[in-house]
């Protein structure tokens, strides 16, 4: 038996008491991108009920934990109530901290981290510089060229970000939250 | 009663009409909103798909001015939003170290008591009763009233009795004359926060969306999330190149097809800022 | 190693929690000696005269427990018992018994390691509140309650 | 004076190996009022009874302790054995030195001084025990069956056939209940209505046999061997000796359209109906909320076509009552509508159906005539869609259970529409596939190699419409969780079995104990099956639990021979263990204050009342009476009474005192 698995800390962080899945699959059938996901919603769950250490290491580089649109479709049917979306976060956090993340997700990681640091900026979202951060971490140079202009001329892009003013106090939420990665 | 005002990043950028036409709405009815002061954005899908402390921290700071601003209540127009500050209220509820730790961060003390409301809240709350005495145009065509999934899910958490099949927007639209027809991807995912990084599925998981929508006789596709609306709106691209047609069913925001009714132009209701033209019948 | 070891009774219907405790030794499940247990058929039999009675003799904490809700052999004896320790409560607290020394609970026949939960934190709180010296004081209420 | 004999048991050496048996006898023998103390190995075995009657006789014994296990393993034993040595039984108790002490401690000082302390709570209060003898009671031969499903019919049959009346009362206008609506029956595909019928005729004919439909209880009252029960016969508004059930009357009803209960909603029938062709009896009722006459005052056609008279539009409800010395409970089960889970569309969708609908469509005698037909527009289904645990085992919407029967209904389902749609493609999404009776598997198995049934392991998560077809979207978890997505012409749920309606409130009526999810208790899960906790009253059926047909005749059979065991008795001995009011001298005659404080509280309306008169009949006192046929000894009015005018034997204030103070006071 493996010591401390990864259920045994997920029940711990988020309730969410793994063993009660029962494989009826109700997740993975209403799940709007189970198609495209290579460990789909209750494969997770019955391979993470294994407590196998290579099935735990396959789930944290997995390109689906990353494609879950926490649309909470599952969670609102599972017959077991089980909050599989809280689950996926635990995952996320843990496979980005770990440097575990699937090379298949890393647009959409480099996304949430461009969201981030526009937000860390300047205290609010500005579009614009969202857009050229993720442009350039991403190389997906071209995906939106034909959106932005047009969002702008619809008065949908602002050329400057707007700021907060407690700059000090909005800094200290950020601190020492991803000092684990180096990027 | 204080009602405060968190418009989010979405209302101050790409989905301006939205705000615009809330702001509109509530003029209409008398109703001051008041903008939380030097609010900051909630952290969206990024911050609960990387770090749980923020997405905790960043909603939790807005709750924590509005309450030093002795607000009552909050409007969250964007569901996105309103689903983080609700479920940062939940959460922190529910786990009191949590939220220990997150005031330290804040230095600000949180009660939690503040009652946080979504739009279709709102409108039910605070608009409704005006209606009968406000509505000048009827809406008199078949929409196709979308949800999504950050007003009815968890449900554990939005309370939300019919969260397979809800139907508040439907009564709303109902009010304003509007014919809302029966569907089954009322809830159902557009996509959400991959409308940048997989534009791709977004094509798809819209264009189900408003192919359904289509081919039930709807004329117009009414929501109440920014998130929906860039999908539905701005994706049409992606939506035609998936469903390999083209598509023109408009996509309006709730308050703006109130807007509508109430006899704003459409350009006070911010219609002219769509990709997919407008043009709705509008009967006096 | 002179630990306070404390006195208590536990008064428990025949029905659920006696069977509860019977389990408990089927399974060999060990627990602290301090708890003995008196049958009665159905905790609505209880009168909480008893119970000032069992501190007047020197308990230094007491158990109360029968079947669960719904579950009561004579179909309702238990929820007199549950009402009519609430009241008893309020007397308690009035006479200045710290009413952690009585621990009210449910076992059913089938939950013999519970018995054996509830016999053990049962003696580690009466533990902690150190052994009941009240009971002189308490023993002239109740004969005057006897009298009237 | 007391003369006590304590025998301690080493139980071989289940108790001596942690207890100092030989120390606890002979410091219990140092008790005062303790005539003789021992220890044996098997105090249970024949040589140690005899050493206890032996004792007994020998030393004069006016009571006798035995410690060893729990009494509610050898209290029995014992009281016998005292019983056989001359010495009343309720001398005898019993120090749980096994369960209690022995097996739950390590072997210390501290264990055998506590044995010690058990052991002299017990003499303390055997010193105060009275001899008590038996209560004798009558038992009245009359059997009341509730229910009249298979079970009811099942059990009500046996009875009478033993030579016992019975009256079975069915809230229903004809008996039959689920059964009667069935199509087939697993897992020999019988037609159920030509096995039922025959049965129930044989009810409505049967010279023991009282048949009330339409009736319900009201009330119940006494105790076994004797009680009361209140019938309510609903009024329905037809005189049921003049009726002959030509049937004319339902001809012409303007009331055509409310749904048929009996065919599930899928077909209509009129305000005055008889439920079915073969409902027995065969004659009408006035379904009273949705005939015109009655509501609106106008109409009474039904009246005018009556050959014979018998419409009473003036007709009452009635109560009856009646003396019954046994009771059994047979009132079903109930099918769960699924309403509660919208995503699989009941309720929005016509073609979206329930296995007790799909068996109304099935039945030869159903609204299709037994062909498989879709509600909407009456097409024949291409492609079907069984859901299983459409509600059960599902904690968060449904219920946590199996429902038990659904597995083999649904393998029956979809073999019934292969057998009469050819061509046609049936699809199963499962969880487990439970077929554990006899022939039940290799049941399951016909269906899925000889009818090609589709079985899928995965559950649908929605089901919605699109151009006339169900989409219906699931998953096969044996395929790595593949999501599988199908498009139906109909879709049927296999919902759930859940209990009655009025479950709860018939238990509270009768003061049986309901599970949390309403269904009836039996006595013990193994051993006691078909009783529940009240003496008298047993259980037959689905009321219990879901049950298939075969289990639900087993139990019902079950059910009847206990009746019939407990009618070949004339007399009832009840243990004597009872609550009594003191009596005391003129004049003051009891202690009790007559405020009844103890009445409100029994649970079992024991306690009545009693005029205390003079010679010339005037009242001088009003007092508590309990009636010891119906005191079940709970001692809970004791524990009421402030005046401490009520005790109980066995449980006396005494002698709880005298417990309480020997337990603390060992020093
Ligand atoms: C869809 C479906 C298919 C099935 N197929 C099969 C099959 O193929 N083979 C098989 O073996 N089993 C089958 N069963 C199971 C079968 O129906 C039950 O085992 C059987 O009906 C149980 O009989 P019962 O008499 O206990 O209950 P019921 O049939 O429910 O009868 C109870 C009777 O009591 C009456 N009643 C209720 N409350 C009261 C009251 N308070 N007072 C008086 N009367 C009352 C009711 O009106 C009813 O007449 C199926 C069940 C379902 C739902
Ligand atoms: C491993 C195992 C575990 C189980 N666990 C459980 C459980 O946890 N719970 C549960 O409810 N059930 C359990 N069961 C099932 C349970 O054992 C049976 O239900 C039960 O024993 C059946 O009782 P019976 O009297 O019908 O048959 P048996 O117990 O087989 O008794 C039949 C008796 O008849 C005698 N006999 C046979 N032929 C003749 C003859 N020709 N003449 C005279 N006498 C004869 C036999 O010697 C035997 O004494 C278990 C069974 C097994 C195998
Ligand atoms: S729906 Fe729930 S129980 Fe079913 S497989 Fe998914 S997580 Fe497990
Ligand atoms: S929350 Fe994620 S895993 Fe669950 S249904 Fe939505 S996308 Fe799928
Ligand atoms: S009487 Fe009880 S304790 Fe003694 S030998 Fe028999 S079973 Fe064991
Ligand atoms: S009186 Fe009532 S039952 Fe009779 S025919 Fe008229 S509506 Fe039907
Ligand atoms: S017409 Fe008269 S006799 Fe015939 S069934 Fe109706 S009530 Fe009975
Ligand atoms: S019998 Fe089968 S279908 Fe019914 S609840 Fe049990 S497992 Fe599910
Ligand atoms: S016995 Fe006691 S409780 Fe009952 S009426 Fe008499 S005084 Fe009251
Ligand atoms: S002992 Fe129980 S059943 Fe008997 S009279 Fe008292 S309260 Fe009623």
């Amino acid at each position: 038996m493996n010591q401390e698995d990864l259920s045994d800390k997920i029940r711990q962080l988020t309730g969410v008491n793994i063993t009660e899945c029962y494989q009826c699959g109700k997740c993975t059938a209403g799940c709007p991108v189970a198609e495209r996901m290579d460990l789909r919603p209750s494969v997770i769950m019955r391979m993470l009920q294994s407590g196998d250490a290579a099935s735990e290491e396959e789930v944290l580089r997995s390109n689906s934990i990353w494609l879950c649109l926490t649309c909470e479709t599952c969670y609102s049917r599972c017959p077991m109530e089980l909050d599989i979306p809280k689950v996926f976060d635990y995952l996320r956090e843990k496979s980005y901290a770990e440097g575990k993340v699937n090379s298949q997700a890393a647009d959409i990681v480099t996304f949430h981290k461009s969201f981030l640091n526009a937000v860390e900026r300047n205290g609010r979202l500005h579009e614009m510089s969202l857009i050229l951060d993720y442009k350039i971490h991403s190389g997906n140079f071209f995906q939106d060229v034909m959106l932005a202009p047009e969002m702008y001329s619809k008065g949908k892009l602002h050329l400057l970000p707007e700021r907060i003013k407690d700059k000090k106090g909005f800094a200290r939420l950020f601190k020492d939250q991803f000092k684990k990665r180096k990027s | 009663m204080k009602i405060g005002f968190y418009p989010g990043c979405s209302l101050t950028g790409a989905s301006r009409e939205y705000n615009e036409s809330l702001l509109a709405i509530a003029k209409e009815a008398g109703i001051e909103l008041c903008e939380i002061t030097d609010w900051n954005c909630c952290g969206a899908t990024a911050a609960h798909n990387l770090n749980k402390e923020l997405s905790l921290s960043l909603p939790a700071r807005n709750l924590a001015l509005a309450e030093l601003e002795e607000m009552d209540e909050l409007v969250v127009p964007c569901a996105a939003c309103f689903n983080r500050l609700i479920m940062t209220q939940h959460e922190l509820d529910e786990n009191k170290e949590i939220k220990i730790q997150i005031e330290e961060k804040l230095q600000m003390p949180l009660n939690n008591r503040i009652k946080i409301l979504n739009v279709l809240q709102f409108i039910e709350q605070h608009i409704v009763s005006h209606l009968n005495t406000l509505i000048k145009k009827q809406l008199n065509f078949d929409v196709a009233c979308y949800y999504g999934c950050l007003l009815v899910r968890p449900q554990k958490v939005m309370k939300s009795e019919r969260f397979e099949d809800p139907m508040s927007m439907d009564v709303i639209m109902q009010k304003l004359g509007a014919n809302p027809i029966d569907w089954p991807f009322k809830t159902e995912c557009c996509g959400a926060g991959f409308s940048v990084s997989k534009p791709k599925i977004v094509g798809e998981l819209s264009g189900k969306i408003v192919r359904d929508a289509v081919n039930r006789g709807a004329k117009a596709i009414v929501v109440a999330c920014p998130m929906c609306h860039s999908n539905l709106d701005m994706r049409r691209p992606a939506i035609e190149a998936y469903l390999d047609m083209k598509v023109d069913i408009p996509v309006i925001y709730i308050t703006q097809a109130i807007a509508l009714a109430l006899g704003l132009t459409p350009r006070q209701a911010g219609i002219n800022r769509h990709f997919v033209p407008v043009n709705l019948p509008v009967n006096s | 190693m002179t630990e306070f070891e404390p006195k208590i009774v536990a008064f428990v219907c025949n029905w659920c929690t006696y069977a509860g405790a019977d389990l408990t030794g089927t399974s060999r499940i060990k627990y602290a000696q301090n708890v003995k247990i008196i049958r009665f058929p159905c905790t609505g039999r209880i009168d909480f005269m008893l119970l000032l009675k069992a501190f007047g003799e020197g308990a230094d904490g007491i158990i109360v427990s029968g079947c669960h809700p719904n579950d009561c052999h004579y179909t309702s004896g238990n929820f007199h018992a549950r009402r009519r320790w609430i009241m008893f409560r309020g007397l308690l607290d009035l006479l200045g018994i710290d009413i952690r020394r009585i621990q009210y609970s449910w076992v059913s026949a089938a939950e013999g390691a519970k018995w054996a939960d509830i016999v053990n934190s049962t003696v580690k709180t009466i533990r902690e509140l150190g052994p009941y010296t009240d009971y002189a004081k308490v023993a002239g209420y109740l004969e005057k309650e006897v009298k009237e | 004076m007391s003369k006590i004999g304590v025998f301690i048991c080493h139980c071989g050496e289940n108790i001596s190996s942690t207890v100092d048996v030989v120390r606890v006898a002979e410091e219990t023998g140092k008790l005062e009022g303790v005539e003789f103390s021992t220890d044996y190995k098997y105090m249970c075995s024949d040589p140690g009874q005899t050493i206890i009657k032996q004792t007994i006789k020998e030393k004069g014994l006016t009571g006798v302790v035995v410690a060893a296990c729990s009494p509610r393993m050898h209290e029995p034993t014992f009281r016998k054995a005292c019983q056989e040595a001359g010495l009343n039984p309720y001398m005898c108790e019993m120090s749980n030195l096994r369960e209690h002490c022995s097996w739950v401690h390590d072997k210390s000082e501290a264990t055998t001084q506590k044995a010690i302390d058990l052991v002299r709570t017990l003499v303390e209060k055997v010193k105060l025990n009275k001899p008590l003898y038996p209560i004798k009671v009558p038992v009245t031969k009359t059997a009341l069956v509730l229910g009249g499903g298979i079970a009811g019919i099942q059990a009500s049959l046996d009875i009478a056939n033993a030579g016992h009346k019975v009256i079975l009362v069915e809230k229903d206008p004809s008996i039959g209940g689920h059964m009667s609506q069935l199509s087939e029956t697993f897992p020999t595909l019988d037609c159920s209505q030509c096995i039922l019928t025959p049965r129930m005729v044989e009810v409505a004919q049967h010279p023991n046999i009282t048949l009330w439909t339409y009736a319900e209880l009201e009330k119940l009252e006494g105790f076994i061997g004797n009680f009361k029960a209140t019938i309510r016969k609903k009024a329905k508004s037809i005189d049921e000796n003049i009726c002959n059930g030509c049937g004319h009357c339902t001809t012409k009803c303007p009331t055509k359209k409310i749904p048929s209960e009996f065919n599930t909603g899928l077909g209509t029938r009129t305000a005055i109906y008889v439920p079915f062709p073969q409902a027995v009896p065969n004659k009408p009722v006035i379904d009273k909320d949705n005939c015109t006459y009655y509501q609106k005052g106008k109409c009474k056609i039904c009246e005018k076509l009556c050959p014979t008279g018998a419409i009473r539009f003036d007709q009452q409800d009635e109560l009856v009552e009646l003396e019954v010395g046994a009771v059994v409970i047979a009132t079903g089960f109930n099918v769960m509508q699924p309403s509660g889970f919208p995503e699989y569309g009941y309720g929005k969708y016509k073609d979206v159906i329930t296995g007790l609908q799909f068996e109304r469509l099935a039945s030869a005698s159903g609204p299709t005539l037994g062909e498989i037909r879709r509600p909407s527009d009456g097409k024949i289904p291409e492609k079907i869609v069984f859901v299983a645990c459409a509600g059960s085992r599902d904690p968060a919407k449904g219920i946590p259970y199996c429902s038990k029967i659904c597995c083999m209904y649904t393998a029956k389902h979809a073999m019934l529409y292969q057998h009469k749609v050819h061509g046609g493609k049936s699809y199963i999404f499962y969880m487990d596939i439970r077929a554990a009776g006899k022939n039940y598997e290799e049941f399951v198995r016909r269906a899925i190699v000889d009818d090609e049934v589709n079985y899928i392991r995965g559950r649908v998560s929605k089901v919605y419409e699109e151009n006339g077809k169900l989409i219906v979207k699931g998953v096969d978890t044996l395929l790595n969780a593949k999501p599988v997505e199908i498009e139906a012409d109909m879709v049927v749920l296999a919902s759930a079995a859940v209990a009655n309606p009025g479950a709860e409130e018939l238990a509270q009526k009768m003061h049986v104990s309901y599970d949390s999810y309403n269904f009836f208790s039996e006595a013990h899960p193994k051993l006691k099956p078909v009783e529940t906790n009240t003496a008298g009253i047993f259980l037959a059926g689905a009321c219990q639990a879901p049950k298939d047909i075969p289990e639900t005749v087993s139990q019902a059979s079950g059910a009847a021979s206990k009746v019939i065991i407990l009618f070949s008795q004339n007399e009832l001995s009840r243990e004597p263990v009872v609550a009594v009011v003191n009596r005391s001298a003129p004049p003051v005659y009891s202690t009790c204050v007559g405020c009844f404080m103890c009445a409100s509280a029994c649970p079992y309306q024991a306690i009545g009342e009693e005029l205390i008169t003079d010679r010339k009949g005037n009242v001088i006192k009003r007092v508590a009476k309990v009636n010891p046929g119906l005191c079940q000894g709970c001692g809970t009015c004791v524990a009421f009474c402030r005046s401490k005018s009520i005790d109980i034997d066995g449980y006396s204030n005494e002698q709880m005192y005298s417990e309480v103070m020997a337990l603390l006071n060992n020093d």
